[in-house]
């Protein structure tokens, strides 16, 4: 167990100084909120309505160009070898190394979807704003990780092998964007909230065996 | 199969061992037994499977087939194996001691080891500066502190002597035959004679195919 | 000619009695701009009494291009001449071009809630103003990552030069998009104003005193830059012999 | 001459075996796809307003994802040394591996630009539709290769980089997707064309410089 | 400064060469000449700016102060000089043929001698595979291929026997004797003894502060 805190702490520190801290979702949050109206103008009903998607690609982005490094890199290193002689279970610190990831570039794209409503002029904003998007990053974050071990395990770089996992984010991005739609045009929750917490909890369940299956694929 | 106890002065059992990578096999039919207390040299020509043997035993790579058999103390940290690889495990922005501060974490071993390795391995300026701007041979300084911090009975060591200056050399041997005898085991694939004289030789070659 | 006055001990002579001047007379006019301003100013026809904010507004914009420039020519400079004076120019007018492009925004967005009636809009100029803060910050962040101060230099000057494609933009931004910001012609080349005099002359009291004011502030910064690294490299030379 | 083309033909096998390769473009083609109206709903004329923006930050992201990591990875493992070695200019060198990452990942972004708007109803889609985005596109990935190259020197990897190239990104968002809206819209061009085509013209007189200085950094 | 004549026999001028890493003087008033036909060895304890000195002499780097000077015969290929680094330039995803085809190419050399290279280097059954399934001692021995096929007058060597087996050790001793048979000079920078006996030795731990 200490072990493992310890490797979790790293992790955080890793993603928060390794450059992915803050900055990166604070760049696609910036990518996001700041480009697009430039290119679509600044005419209030439509940007609202581009928010969900744009912040649910935002997400898969994130979550596949920050995961693909940390597997390749301590890879190629070698300090997957070390953490691995650890005796700590595989599936235990794959699944840490993405949760420490999200924290640290997931959570607060979620954390920021309201400032985000604001500025794209949605018509409610409310904290349930969070929710959908909450359990969309994760989801998104554990399926990202499958692929990036993957594309880690086999040594191709590049993200043909995280095509794999894009029919993975789909659905998550179907219920996810239009659960923050409703919320954001003031509906109540449909059935997408099930189906999506569903999905949080399968790849919470099944995304660590996967992901330490593939590395050690090698 | 791992045996916790350290009765049984063998410290590794090597069974039938084959490897294959990609579509050639390396080796096969590998027997070879460790005792506690002796150092092993790996020989054979590039590409002959040490590297691979080494990983093998340290459970980093699947065999083919055949078996591998540790009986390990049981106060020995984690899975008890130092494996020092062509790749050192070190990441390029972390420092020497945040790196040692890792390993020391994820073994439940004491931080207090970590500044004496340093120094002992004649890192202390360099300790907090990113590894990717060390040399080659203080990369490998900061590897071999591990095993100063993490007591493992038994180490993996692959062409350790290498990058090292005449200095580092013998700091090494030094280092081994204090592991030896402390009782602890070493298997290392060599290619170039060491101070140190290995009391047996193990030639991957001698398995071809 | 660059060369001589670049030498850091006669900036360093040069720039002791220059400063306490410019504080002082940045001090003055600004002191007068203000009282003109606020004192003896009628209040504008439509906007009120909130035109006021355009003495801080107005000089703050000009100013802050004016201190991006600053670093732009500082960068070529040091390019070219690797003279490490002009580093420290380019590095010391980065925060202070950071501070009035903030306080531009700052200022401009208050204005926009009661003329435009929004305090944000995605126009041009207020989108190219608030990335210019944006480059700067990014200038500062990439400077802090090098250990060495050359190679922090080196790429900062590739960054800012490269970011002053933005200058233009930012300038003309209003004359080629017709936008809710009001164009230029505060100061125009053919001399006629568009303000009247009433308006004009605090105006031009608080803009020349912004820019002394930046004079100031940019020489006192490279002075304790110049003094840091002077004493830095007492410091290597001191360890080189010890050891 | 000969040296640059061996360079530049292998730049282009990399790029396009090496994962960004036509998958990175056909992706943000279907995020912006088939993402969108999920979000937006399917009404006629508001897909196609959003078709601009879409596109040129899809452009921003698809050149950040492939750019950094092409300076870093030869950086790391010495193959940036043996080119240099090679006695042509870094200039050269550089601006021909932003090209061919470019030819890969941003021109089919601008080819395939008539066929979103197709798709997402536009009321005019002509040839012409190409050119702002295929002038965009090479600015772009000209401008994130400085980017790229700034921070390879760094060995930091992560998005600092996105910090620093936004900035520079903004002006061809803002100039490409007026454009683009001219066009689809049925408009002539504007003056903003002439500014694009400007700042494509500086990014090609003033990267390679840029580029070659800052690798030279270490 | 780049003499494009080979009259001089001169090879390298390092003048009064003075190194800075990060903020440690590694070495200053460094002097040191090599003739064609030479071959002199680098020695130093580990970071002692060994690397560091042969970057510089490849241009890679810069030097704080001082003054290199080439001189380079008019037939050789590009800058003509031949590095081999502690990073060897291989691309993970790439084979042995297709980077020797890219060195070729990038300095005008006929592929025709890519073959001859690969079978000498006994890397022709590993020609085709990525570079990342390669064995360390392959990998040394693609990157020594490329000396091979794009011939360069001055080699710069740093520790080029480490991880090669004792045949790769012989062939390489093979190489560089060749080399200095055909008038091309030679520093490399070495930790253990070589079979061929270095002529002269250049300490860059003389030069520290
Ligand atoms: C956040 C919002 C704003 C930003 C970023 C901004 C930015 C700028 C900039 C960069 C300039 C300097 C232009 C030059 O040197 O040629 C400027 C000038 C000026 N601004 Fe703003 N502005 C903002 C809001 C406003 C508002 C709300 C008003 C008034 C309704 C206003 C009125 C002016 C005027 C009168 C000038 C002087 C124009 C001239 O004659 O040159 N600005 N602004
Ligand atoms: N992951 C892999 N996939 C396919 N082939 C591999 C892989 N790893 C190694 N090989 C091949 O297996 C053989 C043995 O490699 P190994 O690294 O074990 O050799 P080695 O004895 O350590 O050689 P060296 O002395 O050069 O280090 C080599 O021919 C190598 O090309
Ligand atoms: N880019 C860099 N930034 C800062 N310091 C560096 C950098 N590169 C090397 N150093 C430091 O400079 C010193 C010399 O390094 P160099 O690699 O030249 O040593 P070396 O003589 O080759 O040593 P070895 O025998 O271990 O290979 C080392 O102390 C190293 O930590
Ligand atoms: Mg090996
Ligand atoms: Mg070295």
């Amino acid at each position: 167990m200490k072990g493992i805190l310890a490797i979790f702490r790293r992790e955080l520190v890793l993603a928060w100084a390794g450059g992915s801290g803050l900055f990166l979702p604070a760049a696609f949050f910036a990518g996001t909120i700041f480009l697009a109206p430039l290119g679509v103008g600044a005419e209030p009903g439509l940007l609202s309505r581009l928010a969900p998607g744009l912040i649910f690609v935002a997400l898969c982005l994130a979550s596949l160009t920050t995961l693909e490094r940390i597997f390749q890199a301590d890879l190629e290193v070698g300090a997957l070898d070390q953490q691995r002689l650890s005796g700590l279970s595989m599936e235990l610190i794959t699944v840490v190394k993405v949760l420490a990831h999200w924290l640290v570039s997931g959570l607060p794209i979620a954390l920021l979807t309201p400032v985000a409503a604001v500025f794209m002029r949605a018509d409610t904003v409310t904290p349930m704003t969070i929710l959908p998007v909450f359990l969309g990053s994760i989801t998104i974050f554990l399926w990202g990780g499958v692929g990036a071990s993957l594309t880690a395990g086999l040594r191709r770089s590049g993200p043909l092998v995280a095509l794999l996992v894009l029919p993975l984010f789909v659905p998550v991005v179907i219920f996810g964007a239009e659960e923050l739609n409703h919320i954001l045009t003031g509906q109540t929750f449909g059935a997408g909230l099930t189906l999506l917490a569903a999905n949080t909890l399968a790849a919470l369940a099944i995304s660590p065996f996967a992901m330490a299956l593939a590395l050690k694929l090698e | 199969m791992i045996n916790r106890d350290s009765d049984g002065q063998m410290a590794l059992k090597l069974r039938q061992l084959t490897a294959v990578r990609g579509y050639t096999l390396l080796f096969s039919g590998l027997d070879f037994d460790l005792a506690y207390g002796e150092f092993a040299a790996l020989k054979g020509p590039n590409g002959a499977g040490k590297t691979t043997l080494l990983r093998m035993v340290a459970g980093l790579i699947a065999a083919e087939s055949g078996e591998i058999e540790y009986s390990i103390p049981d106060e020995a940290p984690a899975r008890g194996i130092y494996y020092l690889g062509h790749e050192l495990g070190l990441r390029p922005n972390e420092t020497p001691l945040s790196h040692l501060r890792d390993w020391a974490d994820m073994h439940h071993q004491p931080r207090e080891r970590i500044l004496p390795a340093i120094d002992r391995l004649g890192l202390t300026s360099r300790r907090e500066v990113p590894a990717w701007s060390l040399s080659a041979g203080q990369k490998k300084r900061v590897a071999l502190a591990r095993s100063l911090v993490v007591p493992c009975p038994i180490w993996l060591l692959d062409e350790p002597a290498s990058s090292l200056d005449v200095g580092g050399q013998c700091l090494l041997c030094e280092l081994m035959t204090e592991h030896l005898n402390s009782n602890g085991a070493i298997l290392a694939a060599l290619h170039d004679p060491m101070d140190l004289e290995p009391s047996r030789v193990l030639d991957v070659g001698a398995f071809a195919p | 000619m660059f060369s001589t006055f670049a030498n850091p001990h006669r900036f360093m002579s040069l720039t002791r009695p220059l400063l306490p001047i410019l504080t002082v007379v940045a001090a003055v006019m600004l002191a007068a701009g203000w009282i003109w301003a606020i004192g003896f100013v009628p209040d504008e026809k439509y906007q009120g009494p909130t035109v006021q904010i355009m003495y801080v507004h107005v000089p703050a914009a000009m100013v802050s291009l004016a201190a991006y420039s600053t670093m732009a020519i500082s960068s070529l400079l040091y390019l070219i001449l690797k003279h490490s004076l002009a580093d420290v120019a380019a590095k010391s007018a980065a925060p202070i071009a950071a501070a009035l492009s903030f306080i531009c925004l700052v200022t401009g967005s208050l204005w926009g809630r009661p003329t435009w009636g929004t305090y944000w809009i995605w126009d041009a100029r207020l989108t190219s103003m608030l990335f210019q803060l944006f480059l700067i910050l990014g200038y500062m962040a990439l400077r802090s990552a090098f250990q060495r101060e050359q190679e922090a230099a080196r790429a900062g000057a590739i960054l800012c030069l490269v970011g002053a494609v933005n200058l233009p933009i930012i300038k003309f931004s209003v004359e080629w998009w017709n936008t809710l910001h009001q164009p230029a012609g505060f100061i125009s080349l053919t001399g006629d104003s568009s303000l009247t005099a009433e308006f004009f002359w605090p105006l031009m009291f608080n803009l020349i005193g912004m820019m002394v004011l930046f004079g100031a502030f940019l020489i006192a910064t490279m002075r304790s830059e110049v003094y840091k690294r002077q004493y830095e490299a007492k410091l290597a030379r001191l360890n080189r012999s010890t050891s």
